[in-house]
């Protein structure tokens, strides 16, 4: 049985289904040491903004059982900073770029997709509608259908690039929100982004994030990622899916295809692994010769459960 | 030199003082490691996806006669380390390394003062052997709160053309702080250089008086670290970008500060550089300027 | 410096602030042999419905990544059995009891709340409208503040005994659905319920649970439990909210206290440790000496955070 | 009596064909096991909140003389078996037993045919003990995959009057499947109750084949659970319930049936009161009547 990893989403061919999530991978030069960036399925490359960000306050990461929050607040040298550098950088390493763009209103977001539009580096552009460590749950437009729509409208309308949407599963009907974005013109999704979480320091009796809350990542929330791409598979058959969420092995990336996702991003795994996307294809090629599946898209198929 | 991911073999782990000293089969990092830089551990097989732990290197054996190790000196304060004070020769562990830009030393022969704090005092000794192989005047200054929290002070005598002891209680040496004695050691020295690790209260401490004493100094810095390898942003410290265009200021002279990733551009800093006040250590060099912002 | 552990919740004085979680402790009897569940800060009892239920087809369970998926679906004897039996057998032993209820419509619960108002051994109720091993998600209640508020409206109306609402993180806004409980009556909160999650079996390509999708508890929720509580201790002043999520360890109990509820329930920490309850009060005891706090209550006013 | 918390030492672990057994101290378990409890195990530290694994009581050695031990036989199927696997004397497992409702032996002297399947023979032997000092005959069926998949042979035929041996490959004893033997056994041996422990499949066999002979059979379950102690209702199977006024149905006569507790009413049920079809393993009493409704 010969294995075929290569995936199309949303039009752009990828050498295996498996990426590197966004801020997890830093720009992609941090990482040029330990995996060859051109053999990746595609690298998101940490949120970018119209202005640089400097992040939050430190302590910005505390440890949590099977997971860690995090609360980094989209630190990013702004996006012309971005193109100059990084950019260049992984176009000349041949790898696959999924630019993650990040604003404070939908009109920041336009701007960002217009600047990007002329840079035939980028492959797809990824919205991070979902990133939980801001200042005002409003920037959050993920949780508001309407809104998230509205960015999606004025990103298609200054880019031809196709565009994933990333939605938070701190909703209540994610399907909704899904929907609208797709309605909207999404090319595809990307589920999902960190949980709002908090974590104290008992013993100093104060939070162990400077900023209280931050983002819940790694095994703990893969139930929950599942999930979520198991609804949204199922409610908008077709729409393709970046699955994302505790992805540490080639067998926790199965479970994600399996419920539907077009594709996978590994992200906290990238901090215990340098190597864990290259390896997590790796072994998700031997399981797809077990199962006897000639690809990734045949899985969902090979998938036993009425919904 | 890219750092590599060794599954390394425990051949000892021994007490010294309050600490644990780590000694590894790292063939590939014993080979490339350079002074101030840190190796990632991961030690046991615990299901939990704990996050790798970030520790300086203390010294290495490189490989040809012997097979390369890499030796870390440990504090024992919560879940990691105390994995790695359950291990036993033999056991296996799991490191990414040599990380981080090293301490860089000076071109031409000059004396430097070594400033260690606790456990901080253990890459020191790696840098001290590299600046007499440069035929540099290495003096120690080693602090900690009470005797058995210096770390292998032997060792540094024998390394150091002079020691100074202070300890916090007076348990040993002179009862204070490292810095105490550096005025004076560094005009009695006439060291053209400071290197320090340690506590990041005493790095901003030290930086000031080289600064006061227009020394050039460098400094290890300690910040919280998931990945070690640059790419999730945790380990942020300010730094000063003279001309620098983004928003933010904050620095020494009140220029412009860039948050920069310390597992990358660090852990060795130059004192100056560092935005003690904004960083939320009070006490680095002219922090009057700091303060008057 | 002398502790005193016990806790007023809605007017129902506590030995301790240390409650045993609905649907993990069985209706109390089953643990008699451990604990002495007359010195339990409370039991809060398996959910009871008006008729008996079987609840789902097995496999009801799999274990995560420091937690666990159940799809119970809420099987109990029905009310009548529970009054007759379970109810007695708590009464005798001197347990603080709480009554987990479960309806299918306001109207359901009303009469539930009805049937036992009349129950001196119940000390409060507890609304579960956010579990989310049902048929239709419609039946989660706390996913809709109206439809939240109607049930505790129709169980105010039939009952004179304090209410506790049960609600679901699983929510665009959380701290809306509590407003509108609130509002409606409810004496206080229970923050929160499983998270909708799923798992796959990869080796054979189902879902690990018979029902697919099912609850997610343990510490991997806890980040998000503690959490929910700070957000809705902040907006809703002076609400009591029993903390659930993830507590296996007095310090675990610690972080919901220090962030602002009265009280707090082991869930799934008790399938490990039988004795989980009383270890955690007795850690807390002297997590409160130690911390220079005379009682529970006095820890929100020592945790050091703005908002 | 009701069951304890034991934090037991390791006394040893050995290989048993494709098993391992492991022996605990374990005083209080020991004093107060009946064959066909169980204890719910937890090894190792790991930190990822593993739950207890469930497995029956191989033996015990009651307190006295000596210091009292209990003893389990396991088969690696995945982590929580992996970690046993790696046990060594003088670690220390946290052990919760007994546990479950246990075998009922006959109140006169009967013949008693035990039908064990793979590990499901381990707790029989500890019943065959029980019942020949309560003067009943007790002839042994032990059926497996494959020859190294039986427990034990050596000791069922020491204990038992007759060994009767299967396995799916014939590599030992007769191919096939333990009930094949059985209805020439039950009428060679007479006896008068059937003790069944393995494979659910096996049970529900086990249980029709001793029902159409009219002989009383109790056999020992597993399902999944997560607590073991009744709290959780993870660990349910349908059984029989005459005149039950609940929701559904299902009995092997038609009659209501009820989600039962194995960990509670449980492992040990009668083989005729487990609902089987319902429960997923058709081949059980009478299924015909069940298919019927
Ligand atoms: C570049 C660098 C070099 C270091 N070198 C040494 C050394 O040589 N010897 C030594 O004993 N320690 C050293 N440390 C500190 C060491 O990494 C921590 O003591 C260790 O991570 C604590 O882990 P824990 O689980 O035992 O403690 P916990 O306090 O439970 O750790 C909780 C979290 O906080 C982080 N953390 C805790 N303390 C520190 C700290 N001081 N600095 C950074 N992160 C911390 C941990 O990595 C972990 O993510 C170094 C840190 C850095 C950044
Ligand atoms: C009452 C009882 C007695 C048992 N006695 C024995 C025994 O004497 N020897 C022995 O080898 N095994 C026995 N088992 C089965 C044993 O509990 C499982 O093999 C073990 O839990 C597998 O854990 P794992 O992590 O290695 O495997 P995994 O398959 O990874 O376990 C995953 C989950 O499924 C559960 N599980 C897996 N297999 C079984 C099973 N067959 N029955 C119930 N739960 C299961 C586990 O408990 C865990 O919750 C018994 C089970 C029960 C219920
Ligand atoms: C340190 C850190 C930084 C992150 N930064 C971003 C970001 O800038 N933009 C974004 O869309 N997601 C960001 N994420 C979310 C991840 O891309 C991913 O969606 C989430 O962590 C879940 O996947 P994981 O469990 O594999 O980490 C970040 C996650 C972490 C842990
Ligand atoms: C097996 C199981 C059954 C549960 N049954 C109920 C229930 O009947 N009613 C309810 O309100 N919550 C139920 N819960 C949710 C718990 O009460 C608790 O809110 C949740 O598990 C989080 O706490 P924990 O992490 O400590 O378990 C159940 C949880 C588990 C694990
Ligand atoms: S620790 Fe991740 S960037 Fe420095
Ligand atoms: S395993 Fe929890 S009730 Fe039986």
């Amino acid at each position: 049985m010969t294995v075929d990893l290569a995936v199309d989403l949303c039009g752009v061919r990828l050498k295996t289904p498996v990426l590197a999530a966004s801020g997890c991978f830093g720009f992609g030069r941090e990482m040029a040491g330990w995996v060859d960036l051109a053999e990746l399925g595609g690298i998101v490359t940490k949120s970018v903004s119209l202005e640089p960000r400097r992040g939050r306050p430190t302590p910005r990461m505390a440890e949590t059982p099977s997971g860690m929050l995090n609360a980094i607040g989209l630190q990013n040298p702004g996006v012309e900073a971005f193109c100059a550098t990084d950019l260049r950088f992984l176009a000349e390493a041949g790898a696959t770029v999924v630019a993650s763009l990040v604003g404070r209103s939908p009109e920041e977001f336009g701007r960002l997709a217009a600047r990007l539009a002329g840079e035939p580096a980028v492959a797809l552009l990824e919205l991070n509608l979902s990133c939980p460590n801001v200042e005002h749950r409003g920037e959050v437009f993920a949780t508001d259908p309407e809104l998230a729509a509205e960015v999606v409208r004025a990103v298609k309308r200054s880019s031809n690039q196709p565009v994933l949407a990333k939605l938070t599963a701190d909703v209540t009907d994610l399907v909704a929100v899904a929907r609208a974005v797709v309605d909207a013109g999404a090319d595809g999704l990307t589920l999902i982004n960190t949980l709002l979480g908090m974590a104290v320091d008992v013993g100093r009796r104060r939070p162990r994030l400077a900023a209280a809350t931050g983002g819940l990542s790694g095994p703990a929330i893969r139930p929950v990622a599942v999930r979520c791409v198991w609804q949204v598979a199922g409610a908008l058959p077709g729409v393709p899916i970046v699955g994302t969420g505790g992805i540490v092995t080639a067998a926790d990336a199965a479970e994600f295809l399996l419920v539907g996702a077009t594709a996978v991003a590994v992200g906290t795994g990238n901090f215990i692994n340098p190597r864990a996307v290259v390896e997590v294809a790796a072994g998700l090629e031997r399981y797809l010769a077990g199962q006897g599946a000639g690809s990734p898209a045949e899985l969902p198929a090979l998938f036993k459960a009425e919904r | 030199m890219t750092p590599v991911r060794e599954l390394c073999e425990v051949l000892e782990r021994r007490r010294v003082g309050a600490y644990h000293a780590l000694t590894l089969v790292a063939p590939g990092i014993a080979e490339a490691a350079r002074p101030g830089q840190f190796v990632q551990v991961l030690a046991g097989d615990d299901r939990s996806f704990p996050l790798r732990r970030p520790f300086s290197i203390h010294r290495v054996e490189r490989p040809g006669a012997a097979m390369g190790t890499a030796e870390i000196v440990f504090d024992v304060v919560g879940p990691g380390t105390s994995a790695l004070a359950r291990l036993r020769p033999h056991d296996v562990v799991d490191l990414l390394g040599p990380l981080g830009r090293p301490f860089t030393p000076p071109d031409e022969p000059a004396g430097c003062l070594l400033v260690g704090g606790g456990y901080g005092t253990a890459p020191l000794f790696f840098l001290a052997g590299e600046l007499r192989a440069r035929r540099c005047r290495v003096d120690f200054v080693v602090g900690a709160a009470t005797a058995d929290r210096l770390f292998n002070a032997m060792e540094a005598r024998r390394l150091g053309h002079s020691l100074a002891v202070t300890t916090d209680d007076g348990s040993a040496g002179r009862r204070g702080l490292v810095t105490d004695p550096l005025p004076d050691l560094l005009a009695r020295t006439g060291a053209g250089r400071v290197y320090a690790c340690g506590p990041m209260p005493m790095l901003a401490a030290v930086s000031r008086v080289a600064a006061d004493a227009g020394v050039p100094c460098q400094v290890a810095v300690e910040e919280q670290m998931a990945c070690g390898t640059g790419i999730c942003f945790t380990c942020v410290l300010p730094v000063t970008v003279p001309g620098w265009r983004g928003p933010g200021n904050g620095g020494p002279g009140g220029e412009p500060t860039r948050m920069a990733r310390s597992c990358l551009e660090g852990p060795v800093f130059d004192g100056a550089e560092i935005a003690w006040t904004e960083a939320g250590y009070p006490g680095g060099p002219t922090p009057e300027l700091e303060l008057a912002r």
